[in-house]
């Protein structure tokens, strides 16, 4: 608990230090999704309508320019090897590294998600949905990532793969992360919001348990055989 | 374990392959003549979708291969991490063009089928969705394989992946039961048997024959090529290293 | 003759019909025949090399009897 | 001679196809050092890796303290200390805080300052590491040998980059861990001054440089 | 013009080479795309209306990705000097590593927007003014993005500063080129349809024009700077 | 004495705020060897990347060939090879692509291997680079001296992780660079055995050795 705890204050540490980590992604997200309404005209009920899409899809956008980061200085400068090298279990060391990677990325895109939501005129129930969603689907989306991430180390150009490996593996998280604000915003009676919602979010909670599982496994076995 | 190390022996592989490959290509063409037969001129036009139908032998057994061929390469991916077999990441490594090919053939035979059937070329429901999924995992297996200087690297990370991309599968599989979809539920491999008339059966199960052993007789083949393909990047550094 | 074309009209699904399986047909045909050049090739390259090596090994051979 | 701590035997390493070593065995008892030596691409990094766990070798047998290990690297790798050709320097952080992060040690642990002040660096506690010249870095990595007390130390050229003053305090710390009974695998180009030293040269194990063992491979079985 | 020639024959070769800097634009360009039906829904109707917008957007994201890669490797390569030192117009060279940016890019994009089209239920007039409006405007998108290329050359993290520079500059050409393909899907008689693109699509040849005059020079001063 | 080609007067350098050396200055004639000594951090490194012109002196002048280049490092610029710590190697290009992309040679050009046999590569020229060893990745960056044909070559360190016989044929090929009226102009630690060569080491200008020039800085104005 100590070794999970010592890397994700490092990380956040560096990330702190190199603030533009920090900025990036969220300065992306936030450039990204007001692009939309220039492209598609000021209509303000279109613009409703599709908000849940264009914030989750610039969201999944986001993070996957982020994903990069997660390993690859450390797997350049040699502090992967002695990260393999010093921690008692590799899979708590992946888990903290996604950990503040979330909180550097994930957690600053859903603090900056309800600016965007009201920019395209969404109504306050589906921002509160929005923001459930984004809680429970952004850990997700660095988790898997994470995985794309150590995958790719060595990789002749392993920035260009990681949208390939890991683009597929997102859109479930996509498809119930809009699911559940489309069911809040179709909701009429203002009781019945959270209830529509709810299948989804669970879905999505069901993804975050499963990719908890996987990763620390896939992650290790990745990272093991990139430092061979 | 003692199977697997039958075969472990390159050579013995190959003389494997030479004596099997005859019967595999026989059994193809032979399935392949008799089920494309049948699909025309036996089996009757549906009674809803009219001739329309006949898109369905070649639309469902490449649909049931590019599950089946992720599938083994799931496993033949398994069986590299935990006993290292060589073979098996030449299997996995021969069998993910294929499943490619079967994979873009499902797509493309659905989409020509639903275009007079719903109407459209293309809609976004969670079958043909997750098939779509299914096809850049094939992409992304293929690319990962080959993303490094050391083809030993490439197969172990496209092994993970693999194995990782795998629960796309069961997605595909129920998604016409969990979700409420425009295509087909499942009417042939159900718990309690097909619900399709014997006169379509036949040959849909005949096509689904010819292209398993198709499937068959091409892995044989490249994985073959492959060994030799091994043999020379040895001679060829021998040459080098004594030069 | 009729029947022939009634054959290839399918019902007015022929265009879909006979794409979908010249598609199939082609698909198939380039994996079959991809692999089968390679194959090909790989085993002319593995005789030559195989043949070159030969001659090397007995003009080495050579060398080596004639000196004593 | 003392006690046994670290032996393989018979070890083969392939990496990229090819054999780096074949048929390599050593033997390393406690407090000793053992000098891997032999020309560029001989494989002295290559068995350092093997030997940190990080790398698996092909064929043979690692024992730790009488334990076979070969199949479970993490019985010796929690007790090693690795340093390889880069030295995992973050160069945004500080000194101090680079070598507190990895040793796991508090940032205010004097311990810290004590590793620091062996390869002559604490003047330079607080400097961003970014600043450092390359033989600063070099000792920044060493001096967490220091730091994370472990009883095999593994280094991979680590007087690369060191003046010569710098050397003489890394064989000064090698001949202290001695004698608290630590014990120390080095490969190295430049002479390094340590007591009594066992050398081991992966010249003759290389089908590169012995050509000895070319067709050794060639009846094996190939796959890859 | 020789000189021209060279650099731009030399660029492709590389871009050849390493073939995923060729495939990473347009994979990036398809795989987002397609996210956005999942976002959205399934509804044709929708589709097809949002369509121009989702693709130009797309479009302009797959173009700002590459954007770095222009000029950043040459810096750090130390060739941008021989560059300089060897040509006898800087002006030219920028234009020379732009077209063939463009080339590697732009048209790459262009080739894979009917797919994309297609699957969003877009109408084949709409897609002929879709292209026609890509022709124009991509290489405006290569051009402008240049000049921030340049100027964040030897910046900490110049990376991160891109998207901040030019999603501001990209926007006139994202408004006419959406605006020429929705005069043409609004246009009612088929002969009308040229006619109601028209002026979008001659602004976007003026911001062609306008960003060829701009970028030799603007680029050329930045590069000089970057060297000193 | 031959005659100059490189001169530095008084040459002071400030990097991260800190004086790095102070009132240095060097001379350089045709044909012959400078070697740049000093402990860690005394600016050797500092001073040759001056010299490349990558960066810029505080104070001081620069002369080449009796001409004042301290403003227009261009003049020396082109007629410079720099090898720095480290090697620029592209590790998805081979061995012989590496060398041919930064020569500015054809693919086929027999300069390639010429260069790449003086530091016994040429086995290793198909070879992808990411394959090779430290001691083969820094022979490949020697090669490039060879190929690109300058008239001073600046190096940092040259000799790390290079093996014995490797040490060898560097000094080889610096004293064939000599004999065709070339100079050379490196730092190292460890001994490289050139013909000779002139020293000069650069402890005496370095606050941070030589106490007696700490306050030479207090007086001066501190913007940074
Ligand atoms: C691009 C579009 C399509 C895709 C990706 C697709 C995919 C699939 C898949 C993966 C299966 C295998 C299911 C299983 O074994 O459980 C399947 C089966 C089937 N598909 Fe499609 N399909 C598409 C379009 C269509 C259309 C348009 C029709 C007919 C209107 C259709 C009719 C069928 C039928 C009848 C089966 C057999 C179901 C069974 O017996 O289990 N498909 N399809
Ligand atoms: N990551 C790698 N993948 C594949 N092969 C490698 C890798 N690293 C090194 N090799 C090969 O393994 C051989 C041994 O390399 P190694 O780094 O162990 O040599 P070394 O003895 O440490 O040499 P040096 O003195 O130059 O550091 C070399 O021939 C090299 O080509
Ligand atoms: N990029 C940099 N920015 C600021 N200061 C630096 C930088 N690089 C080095 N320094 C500082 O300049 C001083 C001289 O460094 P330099 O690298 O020139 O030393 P060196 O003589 O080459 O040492 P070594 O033998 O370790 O290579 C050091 O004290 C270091 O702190
Ligand atoms: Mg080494
Ligand atoms: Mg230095």
């Amino acid at each position: 608990m100590n070794g999970f705890l010592n890397i994700v204050s490092k990380d956040l540490r560096l990330a702190l230090r190199q603030r533009s980590d920090l900025t990036m992604a969220v300065l992306f997200f936030i450039l990204t999704a007001m692009l939309f309404p220039f492209g598609l005209g000021p209509e303000p009920n279109l613009l409703a309508r599709i908000a849940p899409g264009i914030i989750w899809v610039t969201a999944l956008l986001s993070v996957l320019l982020s994903l990069e980061r997660i390993f690859l200085a450390d797997y350049e400068d040699g502090s992967l090897e002695q990260l393999v090298l010093s921690c008692a279990s590799l899979e708590i060391a992946i888990l903290a590294k996604v950990l503040a990677h979330w909180l550097t990325t994930g957690l600053p895109l859903i603090m900056a998600a309800p600016l965007i939501a009201l920019l395209f005129n969404m109504d306050t129930e589906a921002i509160t949905i929005l923001l459930i969603a984004m809680l429970l689907g952004t850990p997700s989306l660095s988790l898997i990532g994470a995985i794309a991430g150590t995958l790719t180390l060595g990789a002749r150009r392993g920035g260009v793969l990681i949208p390939l490996l890991v683009l597929p593996l997102y859109i479930p998280t996509l498809i119930f992360g809009v699911g559940a604000i489309d069911a809040a915003m179709n909701s009429l009676e203002a009781g019945a919001v959270i209830a529509n919602a709810r299948p989804h979010l669970l879905l999505l909670g069901a993804i975050l348990l499963v990719s908890l599982l996987i990763t620390p496994l896939a992650g290790a076995a990745a990272l093991k055989q990139a430092l061979e | 374990m003692s199977v697997f190390h039958r075969f472990a022996n390159p050579n013995r592989f190959l003389k494997l392959t030479n004596t099997v490959l005859p019967w595999v290509s026989g059994i193809t063409v032979v399935s392949l003549v008799a089920g494309l037969y049948m699909a025309f001129f036996t089996s009757p036009p549906d009674y809803q979708q009219g001739e329309s139908v006949r898109i369905m032998y070649i639309h469902v057994p490449s649909a049931w291969m590019a599950m089946f061929i992720y599938t083994s390469i799931a496993i033949a991916s398994v069986c590299s991490l935990i006993w290292r077999h060589p073979l098996a990441d030449l299997a996995a490594k021969a069998s993910a063009p294929i499943g490619a090919g079967f994979t873009f053939l499902a797509l493309a035979t659905g989409s020509l089928w639903g275009k007079p059937m719903w109407g459209a070329w293309w809609v976004w429901d969670a079958r043909l969705t997750s098939v779509l999924i299914l096809f850049f995992l094939y992409l992304g297996h293929m690319a990962l394989m080959n993303a490094f200087e050391e083809q030993e690297r490439g197969n172990r990370a496209a092994a993970i992946l693999a194995i990782v991309g795998f629960v796309n599968i069961p997605i595909i599989k129920f998604s016409v039961d969990w979700w409420n979809t425009l295509h087909q539920p499942a009417s042939v491999m159900r718990a309690d048997g097909p619900s399709i008339d014997p006169s379509m059966l036949w040959p849909l199960l005949i096509m689904g024959l010819a292209f398993k052993f198709f499937y068959l007789a091409v892995l044989l083949i490249k994985i073959k090529s492959e060994l030799i393909e091994a043999k020379l990047r040895k001679y060829r550094r021998a040459m080098v290293d004594s030069a | 003759m009729d029947q022939i074309m009634n054959f290839f009209s399918m019902g007015n699904y022929g265009a879909y019909i006979w794409t979908a399986y010249i598609l199939t047909a082609v698909v198939m045909l380039s994996l079959l025949v991809t692999t089968l050049q390679r194959l090909h090739k790989n085993q002319a390259e593995l005789e030559e090399l195989q043949q070159l090596m030969e001659s090397a090994k007995q003009s080495n051979n050579k060398e080596e009897t004639a000196r004593p | 001679m003392g006690k046994s701590l670290f032996s393989g035997e018979n070890l083969t390493c392939v990496r990229g196809g090819r054999n780096v070593f074949i048929g390599l065995s050593f033997h390393l008892t406690e407090s000793s050092v053992l000098i891997l030596e032999g020309p560029n691409g001989s494989g002295k990094s290559s068995l350092i890796r093997i030997l940190s766990g990080l790398l698996r070798a092909r064929t043979g047998t690692l024992t730790w303290q009488n334990e076979d290990a070969t199949n479970e690297p993490e019985i010796f790798q929690k007790h090693i200390h690795y340093i390889g050709h880069r030295n995992a320097i973050k160069p945004v952080l500080t000194v101090q805080e680079n070598l507190s992060y990895w040793s796991g040690l508090d940032q205010n642990d004097t311990d810290l300052d004590k590793a620091l002040d062996q390869f002559n660096m604490l003047p330079l506690k607080n400097t961003p590491a970014n600043l450092l010249s390359s033989g600063q870095s070099r000792r920044l990595a060493l001096s967490r040998l220091l730091a994370s007390r472990k009883k095999l130390w593994l280094l991979d050229e680590p007087s690369v980059g060191l003046d010569v003053a710098s050397v003489k305090l890394l064989e000064h710390v090698i001949d202290q861990h001695l004698l608290t009974g630590g014990s120390v695998i080095f490969a190295t180009h430049s002479p390094i001054d340590v007591k009594a030293p066992t050398r081991l040269n992966l010249r003759e194990y290389s089908p590169l440089y012995n050509n000895a063992l070319i067709n050794l491979d060639d009846e094996e079985e190939c796959w890859v």
